[in-house]
Order: C-alpha cells, then structure tokens, then sequence
C-alpha cells in the first residue's frame, strides 16, 4: 500500500480509526434519551423498510412489462385507517415517552449544586457558589446532581453539552435552568449551538468531569477569595441596600430573612413565588414587584449592576434563608473547600477567612 | 351580540323601490335607514365604551370594553360590509381569519401564561 | 363577468385575512405586554388625550357611514351623491390623520416616541423640562423601571397606530383616485366592485380602530 | 408500442410546434412584461426561480468547501456566516416558497381546472414583479456586504448585535412575502370561481388540492412574518423596544410570531411538491391515485395543523413545559398525513401498470427521501429527543431531505414531466435518467452523513468544528460535488432540447389531466374552448374512450 500517497493513507488511517458514530453516554439522563433515540430509529427503519419494500416489490410485479393494463382500484378504508392509526399510536408512544424525559431534563432535583453560567459574545462563563469563576469551561464532581442557571448578557446562546444529552438556550434578560448528573470522569464538548454572532463557532467550551477528590482539589486552587453570596454581600453593602432592607421592624424594605423559596403577596394582589428569577426582576425592575405593605420606593438597578452583580446578590438573598443554607450545606459541604458549620449564620464572620484565603492564592 | 340584530329587525330585508335592475351581481342593497341606524348606534357605543372606562369596575373593566369593542366590530362587518347578506363562502372567510387570529393569541398565551406553572 | 365581479370580492376578502393576520401580530405582543407591566401601561395610557381619542373614533365611524353611503349611492347609480359621500369620506379621513398630527406631535414634544427621541425623564421627572411642563402640568413622576416600560406601551402605541395611520393614508390615496374617476362617471354605470371592495378596506380599517381605541386609550381611565 | 414506456410521440418527420401559441402568439420584451398570461408569467418565475436557485446553491457549495476541513480556513468566520444566511435567505424566500406554486403550480393550475387563466391576473404579473423587485433587493443586500443573522432574523441579534444588512434584507424577505401572499390569494380565488363547467370539488386534481392547501397558508402566515420584520426594522432602525430584552420587550415573542409563519412555511414549500408526486405517481402506473379523498383531506389537514404546532422550534428556549405538551402533541398529529400520502402513493402502484421515465424516478427519490425527512421529524417533535438534537446537524440534515430531498425531486419531477406541455418539446431520456440517479446518490452522500454529525452534537452555523468531526464531513462535501453536478445536468439538458428536443404532441404520456387534453404548448387562452368536465380525476378508461372516439373519427 505504501505506493499510494502515504498523505492519503495517513489520513484514510487517521479517519477509520477516528471516526465517532455516536456520542458517549456521560450522564443519568444519556441512557433514557438514548433507549427513545434508539426506539425511534427502530421505527423509523421500520417504515422506511415497509415504503421501501412496497416500492420495490410493486415496481417488480406491475411493471408494464409484466402488468400492461392497470386494474383500477378506488382505495380502501381499511387501508387507509391502519395507515392512520398505527403511525398515530406509535407517534403518540413517543410524545409521552419524550415528554416524561423532557420534563425530567428541565425539572432541577432539590438538591442539585447550583451553577450559574452566562453567556456573552462568545464565551461562557460560569460561577460556582463557592466564588470560582472559570471561562470555556466547567468543572463538575462526578456522580452530583448539578443544576446550571442560564442567563445571557447579550444575544441568544445554548448551552450544549452532548455528551450529556443537554442543552438549553442562555436568554437575555431571563434565567433558564438545565441539569444533569455527570456518571463518566472524562472531558467533554460545551458547544453554543444557538447562532450568535461572528464568532458563534468559537464559543467552544470543555466539560471535566471530576472524582470528588480532584474536584474538591481543584475548588480548593481555584477559589477566587469570597463566595457569590459573600460578593453579593458586599455588593449589597456597597449599593446601599442595607438602609432599607435591614430586617428591623421599622425598616423601609421588607426583611429579605427566609424570602427565597417563599410565596409573597405583592401590592398590587398578585402572589408570587421568590425563585431566582423573582429575585432577579425584583432587583431590576422593583416597583412591578412591590411585597404588600411597603411603598414603592425603592430605585431600580437596571444598567448598573451587570449580571454577575446580579447573580451575586440573588445567592446572597438566598444564603438569608436559614434552611436553604442548611440545605446548601447539608447538600454540598462534603465539597465546598471550607466546611464550616457557620454557614447558618451568614454573618460578617464569614467574610474573614475567605479573605485570608484570598491572599494566601495571591 | 344580539343588540344590533334585533334591533334592526324587519328593516334588513328591506329592498327599496328603486333597486330593480340596478346592477350586475346578486348582491343584496342595504336601505340608508339601516345605514343611519347602524352609524349612530356605532356611535353611541364608542360614547359608551369611554363612559364605561371612566368607573372601577375592576377585573370587568377591560371585558366591557373589549366586549363593546366587539359588537362594535360585529355590526361594522355584518352591516357595513354587507357580510349578513354575503355567501357562505364570505362568512366562512371572515371566520377562519377570525379563528386564526385566535390561534395565534391563544396559543401563543398558552406558553405566557402557564411559565410559571409548576414553580410552587 | 358576474364570476368577475364575485372574484375580485372574494379576493379583497381575502387580502383583509392577511390584514387581521398583520394586525394579529401586533395585538398578540400587545396582549403580552400588557399583562407584564400593567402598572407601566396604566400610566402610560393616562398619557394619551381622551378627549383627541374619543372624537376621532367618532370621525372614524362617520367616515365609515359615509364610505357605506358611498356604496349605496353607487349601487343606485346616484353619480352626484356618490362623489359627494367620497369627498365627505375623504375629508374624514384627513381629519382623523389631523388629529393623529396633533397627539404625535404632542408625544414627540414630550419625549414620548420610543428610540433615540425618547427620554425617561420625561416620566421619571417630569417638571425638569420646565416649557413641557408648563404646558402639561398634570403629568406625576413615575418610578423608573416603571417609566423604563413605558417606551413599551409607546412602542406598541406608536407601531400600532402607525401601521393603522398607513393603510389611512394609502385609503386616502385611492379615494382621491376614485373621486376624480367617480365625477367621470367611472362608479355610477353598474360597476360597482371598485367601490364595493374599497368600501370593505375602509371598514376594516374602521374595525382596526375600534379595537385600538379602547385598548390602548381605555386602560384604567378611573383612576 | 414499445413495453417499458408510455411515451408516445407523434411522427417526428411530419409534427411541427403549432404555430399559434402562448410562446408565440406576440413578440418582444413588451409583450412578456406587460403579460397577463399565467403561462408566460409562470415562464418569468421559471426563469427568475432558476437564477436564484443557482446563486443559492453556489453559496452551498461555498458552504461545504469550507466545511471540509476543520478549521475556517477557506473563509473567515464572518464570511462563512453571510454565506450561510444568504444561502438560506435566499433559498427559503426565493426558491422554495414560490418554486411549485409560482411555476408550475402558475402554469397548470388554471388548465386543470379549466379555466382561461387565473382569476386576477394583473395581481399575478404584480406578484412576480414583487418576486423580482424582492431579488433584487437580495441582490443588492449581498453585494453591499450580505448580512450575517442566519435566515431565521434571531433578535436580539439581528436588532442590536450585527453591523450588516439586516433592514434591506429583512424589507426584501418582506416583498417577497407580498409576493407569495398575491400568489396564493390568486389561486384560492381561481380555484373557488374558475373552475370549468362540471368541475366539482372531488374531480380536480391532487395537484391543485395540494396549492390550495399550500396557498391557504401563504395567505394566513405571511403577514404574521411581515410584521414581525417590520417590527424588526423599526426596532433596528429606530429604537422601539418590543424584542430588545434591554427595554423590559421579550425576544421570545419574537420567535413566536416568527415561527408562526415559518413552520406554515415548511408546509408551503412541501405541499404542492406533494401535488406535483400525486400527479406523476398516477400517471406513470396508468391508476387513479389510491385513496384520492384521504389524499385531498390530509392535504387540507396539513394545512389546518401546520398552524398549531410552531412551538416546536422553540422547545429548548425557555418556553413553559406545560405548552410544550400541547405544541408536541399537536406536532404528532400532524406527522400523521404525510403517512397516509406516503402509504396511498404506495399503494397507487398496486396493480398498476408501472414504467420508469425519469419524472417517475425523482418521484420514487422522493418518496424515499421524504419518508426519512418526515420519520426524522418525528424525532424532533419529541420533546425529549429535540432537547439533543435541535440546533445541531441533526436538523439540518432533517430539512434538507424535506426540502431538498422532497422539495427539490418534486420539483424536478414535476418540470420534466411538464416540459413537453410548457415547451412542446421533450427532453432527452436517458440523460435525464442519470441525473435523477445522480441527484439521489449525491443527495444521500451529502445529508445522510449529517444525521450522524447532528447526533454527535456537532452545532449547525460553525465555521469551524473539532477535528473528530471531519470525516463525516469529507463524506459530505463529496455527495455535494456529486448533487451539484446532478443539478446542473438538467439545466444544460433542458436548454438544450428548447431547440434539438424530439416535438412532444399534445399528451405524450396519456395522461388524464384538463393540461394534456390541449395542445403543447398550449394557446394563450389554454382551450380553443371552454372544457366540460364529465369524468373525475384520474380516469384512464375516460381517456382510452375518448382516444378510441377520435381515432375512429379521424
């Protein structure tokens, strides 16, 4: 063989052995996506086989050759019924077996380990809880359910990781959540996969999947110095939110104390439930969110405050939530680099020795 | 809806005297009395829409006014545009357009509204 | 011919199920938005004039009258009541767009019109344009996400009206055309489908406004 | 009579083109841009449709060069994405949608039924001058830098985040809307109040079910996109705030009115492709098209679903869950007529008589290639699997077997199996034949592979891609080099036998509709006189009686 192009054999070599037919199942939800990919394309060769039989077979046996005068026939509602009924129930077989999956990609477990990512033209960028940022990439622990939040600051993008069987669009103005629960240490594809501008296909991004050892050695050499809610504590203080939000009777703002997770009744008699994203367009757009009982006074932080400020202060708010700390903490101090059992209290204290951990990274 | 029509009761087969030989399709000619009517009555309902917004009535106010909205509306088609003495064929027009509209908004409410759906 | 006749009808028919269609995209945003930011659009309404409204629904619904008149007069091959419905139409129609003039440009004063001309100001604190101010005293300061919203109800407003103020003016442009045509004579032979089938566009528009009018000028007036 | 054809030309020694007829009947530029004639205006689309065709798919070929390697080496990124957007700009706006409709289903149309010509034939030259007025506008976007949102408008990209040609090409999308919206109004009019004498409801043919299926949602889906590009350009241009989530507007809402048209518009594009199966299936086994009722109805099911489901473009994107189910459900439903057409085309073979011309072939490519574009459909109206497959090559490869797969066979099919009635000459068989085995060949080579990318996850629109993917995309370009040729065979060919073509007669397929029944090609005015129809569609005895009578005449 070697007197073909040894260019061409490198690359036929290269490509044979290279050459993916399907993506690696990497997390709880691959496999059920893929028992309903692999049923649908049964079906699907199913049907094809049988339009193709008939083809085929009536092509041999009436053609003009062997047939020269055609028996016309009306049709048959019988015929026509099977056709109907049968593709309508297997159709329907996959609606409901996709949309069980569907609902199970977009419905967060309680306790999943919440991420946020924010998608800008064209990076991601993703911020843990415990204040780690990262840039194309994303480290995760193995075997742990965790949630990612969506948001974008400019366009449209989507979070994609295949090898996950995820994907979710990063809206402007708007949070979205997907989750997953990685089952293979490895390293995988984030792609954008929503068109986003020049550089759409440079918005490429890498998955790692880790032990929880490796993982909770890299939380440990890559903290930036203060955890979201700390940033976001700061970031309160320094926006002057404390005057009105301060939790005393005579405060002007309601006590943000245990509002996370809430249901709240609004001014205008609306009840609305405190999520993330309430939290969100309560900062920005305050006075259409107005909790029962107080005026609307409060100024709106739209423009001012970018979404990583935002992000901040919502995970703040809800470290005030005694039994989601509690929660967070129960759920995730196996692998936050500083097990502390202060968290109940998220007090000043805590911003001590984050700081100090903060100086000892630089 | 059924204010307009009973009101003009008896006057909307009213073919004039002169209407003989008039013109060239089957097109039924509607009387200037009912034309009258039909102008003033349009009018006293825009003076009743504005009358209707200007007291609370709360979650009613917007269903009132998009209620007279439609009769309204209504009577500009059956009346004006001649769509009450129109073939089937036009009323099958007017209402799949109508219908369409309605998908639109209706389904496109039915992702607005049930967002938040399931949160609690 | 007759089949003609019927056709053409049937055809205008059709083009105003593209026109509910048009319009429908634009009142299904409007639904949204208000459901959203009701506080924002309640304000925003007050800031449009009842009074400018109101008389140009009723000149609108004249002109329909007119318009329909028009028809009939066609019908009865009357040549002389047929120009005179279509002058008087016309002149409705003029009149309604002057009115239009004069609240746009009120808007357009006050910093209303969304885009580059727009202020927030203009609702976050409205007496710091002193001459504006002075002629509209009544306007209160809004909260400014609140104010930030109503460029929303403008936008819309203005899309709106606008599109509607368009198919106005392209419906003025054809009834100039039918005036002149109409003193020949054109209308009044038993041809009436031209007629006919513009009367059904200006009722729509018609029936475009009588929706518009309460949704964007009725919200929350007791308040 | 020769067994593995029903060609049947008249003697070529003595035929002659009738010298009277809609191409020859006046002369001169005048006499073809002031037409009325929906044949001659037809023969403008066919022209103008080609042209663009062949820029559309230059930009294809364009697109797959540079996705044969890696890396974006063969054009920038930004290059690469004006590419693409034009590509499919002009591809959706300029082909597809008026491709069946505007040609064929322009020039046939009125002689199926029987009538002299459309209903409003001056709204039908305004359309086509529409058609060209919205090229040009396309043209003239390209040549002033092209524009790089991806054909789909996606704010806030298109209004905030580009620096292109957004206004000229969203205004020219909007013309051409325009366009097809008159095109449609024509021919539901025509085929409501021009139908011949004893022309009922169930004797017309497939053909022109299928278009009015197709121009019921032109005429209600084109103006919802109309004014969401006018929304569009007014928020680029002027600020207003209805998508731009900076202002509290929602760019959601803005799929959603978009998509509201643009699903429809699959079904436009499709649907009258399906006429064109219907039609060349029947005649090429000598059988009445099985199941004409459940045929005709599922075509007007089509229609009236294709406006419940658009929410299935939007599954991953943040809409509610719970309208997911009702947009996913409603999609199955609507899975479910284009498997009974499949089946009854099936089924028409059965006992029939079959030969194999090359219409016949692209149909039999189609049935095939459409039966995996809609199977694959399937996979993506479920949410569960849409959540992995959307957005990435998977979909791609869907739509292009729909729409080229189906679409363009139709298409094809349907030109060569009514060139002899448009030109009066044949075109060359066996070369034809090639080219259809060509385009099927090349067609799978080039999108099959794609299926697999999509399932690895590779994203659509990138430039560049991990190296793990480029095989399958080598395998890719090459079936596009084999398509490309297979495309431009007819085109030489065709050409060709304007002049050199065998003179086809009037009905040198014996086929049964109104079209065949008038000589090729046909007068200005379609019938010497006005036909009365007293058999229904599909009715060979009708036509073998009605050969016998002449013949025992003659």
């Amino acid at each position: 063989m070697d007197h073909i192009s040894p260019v061409i054999w490198q690359y036929l070599v290269k490509w044979m052995t290279n050459l993916p037919l399907f993506p690696p199942e990497a997390s709880k939800i691959a496999p059920q996506m893929d028992a309903l990919y692999y049923f649908m394309v049964l079906v699907s060769l199913i049907g094809l086989t049988i339009v193709v039989l008939l083809l085929v077979s009536f092509s041999i046996l009436y053609s003009r050759k062997r047939h020269p005068v055609a028996v016309q026939i009306e049709g048959s509602t019988l015929l026509e019924a099977t056709w109907t009924i049968i593709p309508l129930g297997l159709f329907l077989i996959m609606f409901v077996w996709g949309s069980l999956i569907y609902f199970r990609v977009y419905t967060p477990p309680a306790n999943a380990m919440n991420i946020y990512v924010v998608g800008k033209q064209w990076m991601w960028k993703a911020e843990h809880p415990g204040g780690q940022h990262e840039i194309d990439a994303l480290h995760i622990p193995v075997n742990k359910p965790i949630q990612i939040t969506l948001i974008s600051q400019d366009v449209f993008h989507s979070f994609s990781i295949p090898a996950f069987r995820v994907k979710r669009e990063a809206i402007p103005g708007r949070y979205t959540n997907v989750w997953f629960e990685a089952t293979q240490v490895g390293t995988y594809h984030i792609f954008c996969t929503q068109y986003c501008g020049t550089n759409h296909s440079a918005m490429i991004g890498q998955v790692v999947v880790m032990s929880p050892e490796d993982y909770q050695k890299w939380l440990a050499e890559s903290t930036s110095g203060a955890s979201l809610a700390q940033n976001g504590e700061r970031l309160f203080a320094s926006l002057s939110c404390n005057a009105c939000h301060n939790g005393r009777p005579d405060a002007r703002g309601p006590s943000l104390a245990n509002v996370y997770g809430s249901n709240l009744t609004l001014a205008s008699g609306q009840t609305a439930h405190v999520d993330e994203a309430y939290l969100r367009e309560a900062i920005l757009n305050p006075s259409d969110h107005v909790t029962q009982g107080f005026t609307p006074i409060m100024p709106t932080y739209q423009g001012q405050i970018s979404e990583d400020g935002v992000i901040s202060l919502v995970e703040y708010i809800k470290s005030l939530n005694s039994n989601y700390r509690v929660d967070q903490t129960l759920n995730t101090t196996a692998l936050l680099p500083e097990s502390e059992g202060k968290a109940t209290t998220a007090t000043p204290k805590t911003a001590a020795p984050s700081a100090k951990q903060g100086m000892v990274k630089q | 809806m059924s204010t307009p029509n009973d009101q003009h009761h008896g006057t909307g087969h009213d073919h004039g005297p002169r209407e003989q030989d008039v013109h060239d399709s089957a097109n039924h000619i509607v009387a200037p009395r009912i034309y009258i009517i039909v102008g003033a009555f349009l009018l006293v309902m825009t003076g009743l829409t504005v009358l209707a917004a200007t007291f609370d009535l709360g979650a009613w106010n917007p269903v009132i006014a998009l209620f007279i909205a439609c009769v309204k509306a209504t009577t500009v088609v059956l009346f004006f545009m001649h769509v009450k003495y129109s073939s089937k064929l036009t009323k099958l027009t007017v209402f799949s357009g109508l219908f369409l509209f309605l998908v639109l908004i209706g389904l496109t409410l039915s992702d607005y509204m049930t967002r938040a759906w399931g949160r609690w | 011919m007759e089949q003609q006749v019927d056709a053409t009808t049937f055809a205008m028919w059709l083009f105003l199920l593209t026109e509910i269609m048009f319009f429908g995209g634009l009142f299904c945003s409007y639904l949204i938005f208000r459901n959203w930011y009701y506080p924002a659009f309640v304000e925003a309404s007050h800031q449009l004039n009842l009074f400018w409204g109101t008389l140009n629904t009723g000149v609108l619904i004249t002109s329909s009258f007119t318009m329909a008149m028009g028809v009939w007069c066609s019908e009865m091959r009357k040549k002389s009541g047929l120009v005179l419905c279509l002058v008087l139409t016309f002149v409705l129609g003029l009149v309604f767009l002057g009115i239009k003039y004069i609240e746009y440009s009120e808007k357009w004063e006050k910093h209303h019109v969304p885009g580059f001309h727009y202020s927030m100001k203009s609702f976050t604190d409205p007496a710091s344009d002193k001459e504006v101010h002075d002629k509209y005293p009544d306007d209160k300061a809004l909260m400014p996400d609140m104010a930030r919203h109503t460029e929303l109800y403008f936008s819309l407003y203005f899309a709106m009206t606008g599109m509607h103020a368009l198919h106005m003016i392209i419906g003025i442009s054809i009834l100039g055309f039918m005036i002149f045509r109409a003193r020949a004579g054109a209308y009044t032979t038993g041809h009436i489908t031209f007629v006919e089938n513009f009367g059904l566009y200006w009722h729509f528009v018609d029936i475009i406004w009588i929706f518009l009018f309460p949704l964007l000028y009725l919200i929350s007036r007791h308040a | 009579m020769s067994t593995d054809t029903i060609v049947r030309l008249p003697d070529q020694a003595t035929a002659r083109i009738p010298k009277v007829n809609f191409l020859s009947k006046e002369n001169g530029l005048l006499s073809w841009l002031l037409t009325g004639d929906h044949k001659r205006i037809a023969t403008l689309y066919l022209i103008s449709i080609t042209f663009f065709f062949a820029v559309g798919g230059a930009l294809a070929g364009l697109i797959r060069l540079e996705l044969l390697t890696p890396q974006s080496d063969l054009m920038a990124a930004d290059t690469y994405n004006k590419v693409f957007t034009m590509h499919g700009v002009i591809m959706v706006f300029l082909f597809l949608v008026p491709s069946v409709p505007a040609t064929l289903g322009n020039f046939l149309m009125p002689m199926m039924i029987g009538a002299k010509d459309l209903a409003l034939p001056k709204v039908n030259l305004l359309s086509w001058y529409l058609y060209i007025i919205a090229g040009i506008m396309m043209l003239f976007t390209m040549a002033t830098g092209g524009v790089d949102t991806g054909w789909t408008f996606t704010v806030p990209l298109s209004t905030h985040f580009v620096n292109t040609n957004v206004i000229t090409a969203g205004l020219a999308v909007f013309v051409a809307g325009f366009s097809s919206v008159f095109t449609g109004l024509n021919f539901i009019v025509t085929i409501h109040k021009m139908r011949a004498p004893g022309m009922t409801w169930f004797r017309l043919p497939l053909f022109v079910w299928s278009n009015y299926a197709a121009s019921i949602l032109m005429v209600l889906g084109t103006p919802v996109l109309a004014i969401t590009l006018v929304l569009v350009v007014l928020e680029r241009g002027f600020g207003i705030g209805v998508f731009d989530p900076a202002k509290g507007g929602d760019p959601i809402l803005f799929q959603h009115l978009f998509w509201f048209y643009s699903h429809p518009a699959v079904y436009i594009m499709i649907l009258p492709g399906m006429g064109v199966i219907s039609e060349v299936v029947s005649t090429f086994s000598r059988k009445r098209v099985f199941g004409y009722t459940a045929v005709a109805f599922s075509s007007v099911a089509i229609a009236v679903f294709a406006f419940f489901v658009w929410e299935h473009h939007m599954f991953i994107m943040g809409v509610s869950n719970y309208s997911t189910l009702v947009f996913s459900l409603l999609t199955m439903l609507v899975a479910v007529p284009s498997a009974i057409k499949i089946f009854n085309w099936s089924f028409t073979l059965y006992k029939g008589s079959i030969t194999f011309e090359t219409p016949m072939l692209y149909a039999f490519g189609f049935m095939g290639l459409f039966t995996i574009g809609g199977l694959t459909g399937v996979f993506l109206a479920s949410t569960g699997t849409d959540i992995h497959l959307t957005e990435t090559y998977f979909i791609v490869a869907h739509f292009h077997f729909v729409m080229v797969g189906g679409m363009l066979m139709a298409f094809l099919s349907g030109i060569h199996f009514w060139w002899p009635k448009w030109t009066g000459r044949m075109y060359p068989e066996k070369i034809s034949q090639l080219a259809a085995l060509m385009t099927f060949i090349g067609f799978n080579f080039t999108f099959f592979p794609q299926f697999i990318l999509g399932t690895l996850g590779m994203p659509r629109r990138y430039a560049a891609y991990p190296p793990e993917f480029q095989v399958l995309n080598v395998f890719s370009t090459a079936g596009a080099t084999i398509l490309g040729i297979g495309y431009l065979l007819p085109i030489l060919y065709l050409t060709w036998s304007l002049k050199y073509g065998e003179i086809a007669g009037s009905n040198p397929w014996q086929a049964t509709g109104l079209e065949w029944q008038t000589q090729s090609p046909p007068l200005t005015e379609n019938f010497p006189e006005i036909p009365i129809v007293d058999h229904d569609a599909y009715d060979y005895e009708w036509l073998e009686r009605k050969e016998k009578e002449v013949t025992s005449v003659g």
